[in-house]
């Protein structure tokens, strides 16, 4: 771990963001823990067929929702891909809200009508979870656009896999951010995989952040499993894109969980081994030696923390579950707007 | 009333409406500094600065997507697509995003958002720029679609589409540009949705839209030669669909021909026809008939463009048809 | 004659199809390492190796352009779409390459490719992922599109996809892959453009294809518990459509009902009436009906979808009102 | 003027291409003409209301598509964008088959129905002109998978300007051809503009080259005016791909004309001094001035394979002209293969 702290101390770069409190990193690992409890909690909800449609976890991925969003502003926007239960969660969509929308209730952050892949908050600068791989990159150029246009100083922060890379919307986004110096942060959730593609097979290069280069951007390349690195990173970049500069930003990762809830943990495309390696890099773990490490929280505090994300996640399903379903007159509602 | 081409009536819509509400801006592949690639935009970059009038790299899907961001922040965007046939690669972003998003976010993101550019075919253009894309559009719900005739109804119903809380697709015409009406100055907001009689009648509807409204007048002077009075309904909108219009006319005239720019299978006309077979079904004297472009690619050959399009000629063929004339 | 799913019935009409010529081709994303998303293509890249069974980047447009210029090189391609949900993405490469190519070339470059994957909804994919583009495709001259509804139609029908010279689409469906029926081994290869009776019937024509096929089969059999004969009209294909076939049964029964999975504006259920009431006006005893998806988005909601969709019921209110019985 | 034995002289570059004698330079210089000519009578016809649509000419840019195609065999492919009647021109196809096509007459290279943006011809693997921009470059790399699939030593040779750059079918197909090793040139032709908009408003980053990096491929930055520089660049791009190492080549050059028939030569976007000073790179300039100087030809050659280009040229139009339209069923033939 290499927590903001340190890593200042060691280089005293002058550009480094300000250290975090042990207040906020214990509010770190309980994001991290929400997380990572809701998703195993929407795994037995899809088993139990609550849950429909594709639903991609976020398990093993956390540190990075975590470790972006605290570098963010309250008035900061945030735009993802399907993939995207844990940057909802993180931003503080209510867990019940979310576990509803996965469930199709009416009292769920997109009424029911989104589902998994389409969580929205306006009110929290949420703007979604978005289903065609690449699809919501030119978004975020326009979020950051709609910013710069109306004076305003947010960023915007935009999460989607390496997969994504291959398609042309990303390349003609960050084209465009840099052209006009748009305010955003294109953050590369590198997992290594697209369903159960490697990336080396459709990748002509894999490094990824190497793209910043041809449009005149910053990058970085950040390691996903370590949430001080990428609070790091991101904190660097959100700074720079106030000031009207993007930054593309690849962060390693990995993906605990088969692709979606219908694709298998492993198989052809890797092995029981690599998966059972990768754990070992789980990003909870590493947060929670550090914290002990640091004398910060003892086993007793993490397990109660634990202890009551788990009640918060209960709480949210229970909520889900008892929620009415959209009523019949939610089908022709909002198709246009008045 | 002064006289203006459809271009001034569009660029006098723009003008009125970024004056009106500086949230509205303008973006497309040469709007700005090269006046527009058929000058829509004329002035407005000095009038409104580059911050308002962009111009953009040429990459359709993304700077669609641009709008649709911007438009989630409120803003209210004007796309300007070079001309439809390049939109075809924006169409993720328009059926996707700017339809779906008011939908699956469960009403929290509005799409106030403006699709526009020529659609269609202009002359010779061959078969990669002579697209009409009016079917496709107008079968997406989320959408709504005008595909305006005259320079009246161009600033009307931009200036609507401006307005409107929904993502609008305006379909304007290369061919229509040059075109001169008169155009009430200031305000002249026409509601999307509401079909024109261009022309009344009493022995045939002719139902038309766009470049085929003309098509369908000129069809219509030629029939009153014959002693057959044909009213030319301009649907004007095509999602909605005025169908209580088409179906007043043709309860009234017990014929129709549907003229329409594109491709016979799944085109707009074929929609108008089931309309007017399910809701006139007593009133139809003959079935109706259509007149389209030939299914095929639009041809380079000057003759054989002519012999592709539908043309006034046809129309009255098929008039005489209905008509049992022939 | 054995029995098989939809889903083997076509990986068997790629890999006799595979065998028989070795310019035939398979690309897409996850179709050779993974097997195929839907498992469709399973075992070939283990038969025939990676050069022909081709693992692509998420890359819709480009890897359609690939399939377009390895035909145009006399290799036969059969890109697979995921879901034809993404290849939104690759409709310019479908219509302005594929489609146009040998009309623009004057003749020189046939496009002997297939575009295939499941299209339209499956159960609670939301907006972006149930998008049935079938009447978007069917528009446009210079393609040829199928729908299979059975095991024994997408195998005949694939395979003479594969052996066409011209870009096929071939619309499958993520609910139809496990679905049953007896599927002759060998050489089936059925003609692109021949609507099939699945079900005769004397009273009421129901046309349908694709998924909708057994929500025709399911309103029939509710039909027949009131003593309705419902003839049930399988288009197959959508381009061409079958006409002869179409008209033929509802001069028979008089009336109809035609039943698909997308939007009902403009959709292919449009065309199929403008066809019935210009060429079998005289024997409509009442106006064709139309079940569609409503016009809206999809829902994910289970209750709303459902509600969303086709249903048998839907289809029997239908009918009885042109019969009226209602 | 580099001309390829100079360049090889100086630098005794192994990979360098075999110098082309002095009766290729010559018949260099006649395709350059040709082609010049050719567009000067275009222009002429369009006014004149024999040519429609849209038109745009290759004055100016007649290095690239000379120096390039002469490094390429009979049998290898070429596919463009709608700028395409050079490259048309110097593969072969005979001038009368081409000035037929922008008449749209019968006899034309698409038989009157693909028009100046869309020239085909088969039997000189021509792989046509295509319309919408960057749409063609997807094919080339399709080309070059047939080429590798069937086990031929073919290379495509694609032509695109710098603008398509911006569009996401560039980077799809890059990357595609890059994985699979096929064997493509991608040749930009940056002549600074994409219609009214300079590269620089619309591109984060003007050196295109650059974009190869991402690709993991070769590229080279090339003198567009200079007819040798360009076939030294094709030829070893050309000898890399048949080994199925794709190369991109970005080509300098200008356009001397207006974007299209349609298009004014100068205007807000460029001035008048600007174009004048380019014109003083003319590369038939150029060329003529090296056969001059090294004893090739003299002014009488220079001046009799000129008069000899405007009498062919002038051949085609009459042609183009005495041709018919296609007959009336041309209309609905073509549309499906049987
Ligand atoms: C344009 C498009 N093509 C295909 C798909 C199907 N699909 C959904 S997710 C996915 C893999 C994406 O991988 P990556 O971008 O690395 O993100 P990850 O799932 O690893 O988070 C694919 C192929 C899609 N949604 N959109
Ligand atoms: C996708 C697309 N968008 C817009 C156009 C209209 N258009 C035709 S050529 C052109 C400029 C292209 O510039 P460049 O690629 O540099 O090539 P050049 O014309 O300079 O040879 C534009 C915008 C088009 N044909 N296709
Ligand atoms: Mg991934
Ligand atoms: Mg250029």
């Amino acid at each position: 771990m290499t927590p903001a702290t340190a890593a200042q101390a060691k280089t005293k770069d002058p550009s480094a963001p300000s250290p975090l409190p042990p207040d906020r990193l214990r509010a770190l690992l309980r994001q991290m823990l929400l997380v990572r409890r809701f998703e195993e909690k929407a795994a037995e909800a899809y088993a139990l067929g609550k849950i429909g449609g594709f639903c991609h976890l976020y398990i093993g991925q956390e540190a990075v929702a975590v470790g972006s969003i605290a570098a963010l502003r309250d008035d900061d926007y945030l735009i993802c891909s399907y993939r995207e239960h844990g940057q909802a969660l993180v931003r503080g969509i209510p867990p019940a809200e979310v576990m509803a929308e996965l469930f199709g209730k009416a009292t769920g952050c997109s009424h029911g009508k989104g589902g998994s892949m389409h969580l929205f908050d306006a009110k929290r600068h949420f703007m979604g979870g978005h289903g065609i791989v690449g699809g919501h990159i030119p978004l975020a150029a326009g979020i950051g656009f709609g910013i710069k246009y109306k004076g305003g100083d947010q960023v915007c922060l935009c999460y989607f896999g390496e997969a994504a890379v291959n398609i042309g919307a990303f390349h003609e986004a960050l084209n465009m951010a840099a052209v006009w110096k748009l305010p955003v942060v294109f953050l590369c959730e590198n997992n290594r995989y697209g369903m159960g593609t490697a990336f080396e097979r459709v990748a002509a290069l894999t490094d990824v952040a190497e793209h910043a280069k041809s449009y005149d951007m910053e990058s970085a390349e950040v390691d996903g499993m370590d949430v001080f690195a990428v609070y790091d990173a991101a904190a660097r970049a959100v700074a720079r894109a106030r000031e009207g500069h993007p930054t593309l930003l690849e962060v390693r990762t990995y993906r605990f969980m088969g692709h979606s809830m219908s694709d298998p943990l492993h198989g052809v495309y890797r092995t029981k081994e690599e998966v059972e390696e990768q754990k070992k890099r789980d990003p909870i773990v590493g947060l929670t030696h550090h914290l002990r490490d640091e004398g910060l929280m003892d086993q007793a505090a993490i397990d109660a923390l634990d202890a009551e994300v788990h009640a918060e996640v209960d709480a949210a399903v229970k909520f889900a579950d008892e929620s009415p379903d959209p009523e019949p007159a939610a089908l022709m509602r909002d198709v246009l707007a008045d | 009333m002064p006289t203006l081409t459809y271009r001034d009536a569009l660029n006098q819509a723009l003008r009125e409406e970024m004056q009106r509400d500086p949230n509205v801006f303008l973006m497309g592949e040469e709007v700005g500094l090269y006046q527009g690639a058929y000058k829509v935009s004329r002035g407005l970059l000095e009038e409104f600065g580059p911050q308002r009038v962009v111009d953009t790299p040429i990459a359709e899907l993304g700077f669609a997507g641009v709008g649709v961001g911007a438009a989630m922040t409120g803003l209210r965007p004007v796309v300007e697509f070079m001309t439809w046939n390049f939109a075809v690669l924006a169409l993720d972003q328009i059926v996707n995003s700017a339809a779906k998003m008011l939908y699956m976010s469960g009403g929290q993101f509005p799409m106030p958002l403006v699709f526009r550019g020529p659609n269609g075919a202009a002359l010779q253009l061959g078969a990669q720029h002579s697209q009409a894309w009016e079917s496709w559009l107008a079968h997406i719900p989320g959408l709504k679609v005008v595909a305006p005739a005259t320079p009246a109804d161009a600033k009307g119903l931009l200036k609507a589409a401006i307005r409107d809380n929904n993502p609008v697709i305006v379909l304007e015409g290369e061919m229509l540009y040059n075109t001169k009406g008169e155009v009430p100055d200031g305000e002249l907001v026409i509601p999307i949705g509401q079909a024109d009689i261009k022309r009344p009648g009493t022995d045939v509807t002719l139902i038309c839209h766009s470049k085929t409204v003309t098509v369908a007048l000129k069809a219509a002077d030629l029939l009153q030669e014959s002693g057959v009075s044909a009213e030319v309904v301009d649907l004007r909108s095509l999602r909605p669909l005025d169908e209580a219009a088409i179906v007043a006319s043709v309860t009234k005239t017990n014929r129709c021909v549907v003229v329409e720019e594109g491709w016979h299978h799944c085109g707009v006309g074929a929609q108008v026809v089931d309309i007017i077979q399910r809701d006139a079904f007593d009133h139809l004297d003959a079935p109706v008939l259509r007149v389209t472009q030939v299914d095929a690619p639009m041809p380079y050959n000057k003759v054989l463009e002519r012999a592709a399009k539908s043309s006034p000629e046809k129309v009255v063929a098929a008039a005489r048809r209905v008509l049992y004339l022939d």
